[in-house]
């Protein structure tokens, strides 16, 4: 996945030179995770900018480029660095479009490499994604695979409003063949059903597709029939697609990493609560971390969703008559 | 935390080109040579602007207490540091600003009536950014700095491609503000990238209630030198010093030079806001003493030296002030005010399936309402 | 109400010398709000401290005052200034104690006047209660009325556990009379019944408790019998209470001014859905601010919720079968 | 942004003591007088501390290179900077350091194998901060100094009441750290309350892979100044400057005279972490110069011209630094991992209904997957 960003990123730079990176380590050395490899080399180090070390430095500086025309693409070494940055990001990078009543437009991308299961140590395994989709005037998306990695990182950077980007780093060294003659088929807020089913819908997104993708595998194997959709876009969230799906299935698990309280599975287990109230067989069950810090490594898998964890969902929900 | 004594004006190195008691200018080698163009009758234009916006001022707090704005935070007693630079600059110079420099948009050609719709709460802006290439008010102390420093390095990226261009960036904040982490993270991309950016701050020695000797025991010019920057201590009172030295810092900019920082030593005759009451905190002495330090006094006695002050000028002073503040105050009364669903109609730029839902929602809600 | 505060601090500073108060104009001037009035006289500039004008200086310089023994009160001039802070508070304040094994405990409070209604300008009417909700290591709570502004300030100041205080700004000029020598009766991190009912529950919690209680009140007049209750904690969350009220009346609806997508209101919506799944007769609503900036104070009316809107909400509820 | 050049170790405001190529100490008027107590004995225990931290660290990078570790952030080249200052402070005092200062750890007295239980992933911590007054690793860059600085006001406030209280605060932190606003924010913050802190800037050169040129085009040390703050540039590789100067700015803060900004320029001859591959971004001659400066040798050197580096003294100094490493190893192998739940056990310290319940849906989670 990490060399689809870097193709993505490699295909913007050249279709439009306003674009340019700015971030930590990204130039000479390529990234921590080399998603930046060679751009600097090939694009020079005017567009592919290694930056003083500040993340708030380096969105507030960013904000006035995209003021003078260019579109910035901002790399956030880690996820729990991205603190640091937030009052310019919720204050500034969010408003600023609504403040000035449409004149102004912010068009930057910020990269998140994102969540756990890689052993790291305190901050590079956080999931902060519901602080920024609960920020009015930010769009969040984040990417399960390679060939998303490749579309949605260069639709991130096409769009006009700022777009918080996050990558699942855990993912970055899956493997696919992406096509980088296609142009993306589906619309970067679009949820998309990955694998169709009809006894229960499993909605994730970014890491945890993967989790759901297997254990839907494994439900198949006992007879059981998943759905699964991968958000996409966290926000705005597809409910539609959701809708449709649960219209079918009648049940619902949604998985992620973050917190469970206020993460994102809120905001779905609430709408569709709502939206489906008649034909919801089951609540809404919701699997994800606990309301703690993220642990040290040698424990993370306990905190992680993982396979077992959300098959366990998926029985206790169907287990409601 | 110990409150250390705010700093004086009279110290040795501050700028200042206007004498104190009457008199002519000042000479200064480095800096009277920005003056060569200023003429009795460019003299009479600044001192005009001068009292133009005082009384725009005076006019917006009239209309705050009349119930007309919700907020006003007036500029009294630092026209000349807004003044000054405002002069100093280009129209294709971009100006990222805080919420006080009411007389910077003047000056740069905003329709003054816009100024007050933020006030009144009809608007989070007033104008469009790129109409006088200023910005609108940051309220966020700290926040536009950066903002600067980025869009100068834009410049200097559009300067590559193009050397006709020699825009710069100018970003206004306070002495409070040099406290917050943003305006150092600034100065140190400005200095570390070069970028054609000016400093101006207007150490007008209170952030509210909160003495400058809060936020630092050392003149704040001196922050510049930490990361290898220049930096300029002006009197902020003196309209010609701080012309002067704003236009140094910027042809620095311009050329190639880097970036400045300029404190404006001045004083906030008024209060921080209309909501709030300086005489909880401040001795009716130390205002007393800054009254005879009036910018606007400053400059007359200057003009009364050289004859200039004849009552017929100061008549059509008048004149225009009052037409200018009658304009301000007639746009306020006229503000056509936004309409509800306004709310959602620049969040995105692009179709955005939540906003419409909800747009959709409100106007269902507020028509059944009617019904 | 800003008296009930006032009172609560003074009696906190009285109490236990290791309590000291921290912000932006809160000395001399009293704060803005005046909460502080008169105590940095009463107890010196050392335990009422005028700081310099930075957010995050504020809350890193507490949690090493902490760290020494004190038990620092920071004010946060407005809602909308704490975000230069959200790396102190999300990544330090909230993370030490597990961080250390519970060999450091930061007993810090941070008080936060939040939300709209007062015709203020941009970036001071927010509420950005769920950023800090959604953090495990914190706690938020928020008061309603006097009464409780006195006693849950002092009783924030005492937990060993960083507190976020959120003040309901358009209600400090509430008046009543407080018993400054009553005790607490309730937890801190207990919801309260304000009001009891039958046939639908409402969830407030803050500046919405009074308008909620105004619809419960015109609710009556026409028939319907609500039960409001304060939530008063947001960290946690008191469910029990509520999972009792909706087992009586089947109805919820849950209303405060923040934007309703992952609001404090997604998480109750997403829990009461699961908890009584088989209790609720209607979907659980919910009413609060759209998924845009804080709008300028002429059209803010448009964005709060009011009393008409709860009553929208209540009648929406009660016309599902 | 482009990146000025490093900046040179030999800046003619540098203190350095030790001579570069042998010889006996330099003498110097102002911090000579703080290395008195410094006998023959003396240097050779400082020599044994250098030659022990760089074997804990070789043991741990070996040992991360083995799958024991996650992680290690070697302090290869520091050892100077971290052994000269940790023994220029007192046990009273509190130090907030980054996450490289294994040897400041280490001389603070903490279990070794207890440093290593971090990196382990183990735990995100590892000892007790208030059992040697230290912190555990501070990952985000920036946070720990404006804590620091809270700490020493703590200090100053107990000190009121208590007059043979003399405790500092002293932090650590990389050049990278410099940029960002917390730092400066702490400088203020120190600077306006007179808190008695030291700032101790590690300039190993780089951050991952920018070198200090793309922070500053300064020396860091200059910064001081910009908040009227007294700043020392030491050489960082000279054990024997930064003890001295360590114990200059610690007194003075002990004795009422505020806050100090100490650069050390050193360098880090190893990778950022075991993660890192510094090929991709800095020369071989770079490194090469750099191995020619090494701190042990630097000692070394003077050692040989007093004659104190005899084979028994190199050969006992070995043996103990062996000793330490395979306690370290032990320990690392033994260490006895978090039970599951624990991750519920100290999100708060009083109880929390949410914990409770999250913590009994797991435990009955795994013990039905147990059964
Ligand atoms: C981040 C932030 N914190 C607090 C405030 C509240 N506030 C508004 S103006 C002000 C003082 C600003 O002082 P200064 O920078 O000197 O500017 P001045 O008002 O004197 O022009 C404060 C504390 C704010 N707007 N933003
Ligand atoms: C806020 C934040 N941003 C980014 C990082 C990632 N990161 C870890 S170490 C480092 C470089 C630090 O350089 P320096 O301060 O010089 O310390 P050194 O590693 O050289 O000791 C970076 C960028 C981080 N830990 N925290
Ligand atoms: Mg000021
Ligand atoms: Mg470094």
């Amino acid at each position: 996945m990490a060399k689809a960003l870097n193709a993505g990123l490699r295909r913007s730079l050249d279709d439009d030179d306003r674009v340019m990176l700015m971030g930590e380590d990204i130039g000479r050395l390529g990234g921590v995770f080399r998603v930046t490899d060679q751009l600097q080399a090939e694009f020079g180090a005017d567009r592919v900018v290694d930056t003083p070390l500040a993340e708030s430095g380096i969105i507030g500086t960013a904000i006035g480029l995209a003021m003078r025309g260019y579109r910035p693409v901002c790399e956030i070494q880690f996820d729990g660095f991205i603190y640091p940055a937030f009052d310019q990001i919720v204050s500034q990078l969010a408003k600023i479009h609504t403040r000035t009543e449409g004149a102004v437009t912010v068009p930057l991308t910020i990269r998140v490499p994102y969540g756990g299961g890689i052993g790291a140590v305190e901050h590079h395994s956080e999931s902060p994604e519901a602080y920024f989709a609960h920020t009015a005037g930010l769009r969040v998306v984040t990417c399960s695979n390679p060939d998303d990695a490749f579309g949605m990182i260069q639709q991130a950077i096409r769009s006009d409003d700022p777009v918080l980007f996050f990558e699942p780093k855990r993912r970055y060294w899956d493997r696919a063949d992406v096509d980088l003659d296609a142009a993306p088929t589906v619309g970067l807020y679009d949820a998309r059903v990955v694998i169709a089913g009809s006894d229960l819908t499993v909605v994730a997104y970014g890491p945890m597709v993967a989790t759901a993708l297997a254990a839907a595998k494994e439900a198949a194997s006992e007879g059981t029939s998943i759905e699964v959709i991968d958000l996409r876009s966290l926000s705005p969230i597809d409910f539609d697609t959701i809708d449709r799906s649960v219209a079918k299935t009648g049940r619902l698990v949604v998985v992620h990493e973050a917190s469970v309280f206020l993460g994102i599975g809120a905001e779905i287990a609430a709408r569709i609560s709502e939206r489906c109230f008649f034909q919801l067989e089951a609540p809404v069950l919701r699997v994800g971390g606990y309301a703690t810090p993220y642990p040290p490594s040698k424990v993370e898998q306990y905190y992680l969703p993982d396979v077992d964890r959300v098959l366990d969902a998926i029985d206790r929900s169907l287990a409601v008559e | 935390m110990s409150i250390a004594t705010a700093q004086q004006l009279d110290t040795a190195d501050t700028v200042t080109l206007l004498t104190e008691h009457g008199g002519d200018l000042r000479e200064d080698d480095l800096f009277s040579p920005y003056l060569a163009d200023i003429d009795d009758a460019e003299l009479c234009r600044i001192y005009e602007d001068l009292v133009v916006v005082r009384r725009i001022d005076a006019e917006a707090t009239a209309l705050q207490r009349q119930g007309e704005l919700a907020l006003w935070a007036p500029l009294l007693g630092q026209e000349a540091a807004q003044v000054g630079s405002a002069r100093g600059i280009r129209p294709g110079d971009f100006v990222f600003g805080s919420y006080r420099e009411h007389a910077v948009a003047y000056l740069r050609g905003v329709d003054p009536t816009l100024i007050l719709r933020f006030w009144r709460g009809s608007t989070h802006s007033g104008w469009n950014p790129y109409d006088i290439n200023m910005t609108t008010p940051a309220i966020v102390i700290g926040s536009q700095m950066l903002q600067a420093v980025g869009y100068a390095m834009g410049i200097m990226r559009d300067a590559k491609r193009d050397d006709s261009i020699h825009d710069i960036a100018v970003t206004y904040f306070g002495d409070g503000a040099t406290s917050q982490g943003g305006f150092s993270e600034a100065l140190g991309f400005a200095a570390s990238s070069h970028a054609p950016v000016v400093f101006f701050c207007q150490n007008n020695q209170y952030a509210i209630s909160a003495p400058v000797g809060i936020q630092t025991s050392v003149p704040i010019v001196q922050r510049a030198s930490g990361f290898g920057m220049r930096g300029i201590r002006v009197d902020g009172n003196d309209v010609l010093a701080v012309l002067a030295v704003t236009r140094y810092a910027a042809e620095r900019a311009r050329s190639g030079d880097g970036p400045t920082l300029i404190e404006a030593v001045t004083y906030r005759m008024g209060p921080h806001t209309t909501s709030d009451d300086p005489t909880r905190y401040r001795d009716a002495d130390e205002l007393a003493l800054w009254k005879t330090r009036d910018p606007i006094d400053r400059l007359l006695r200057t003009l009364e030296y050289r004859g200039l002050a004849t009552d017929e000028m100061l008549a059509a002073v008048d004149a225009k002030a009052d037409a200018v503040a009658a304009e301000v105050r007639k746009g306020c009364l006229e503000t056509v005010e936004p309409r509800p669903e306004s709310i959602f109609d620049h969040v995105y730029s692009e179709p955005h399936s939540l906003i419409e839902e909800e747009r959709a929602e409100f106007l269902d809600y507020h028509r059944g309402g009617a019904e």
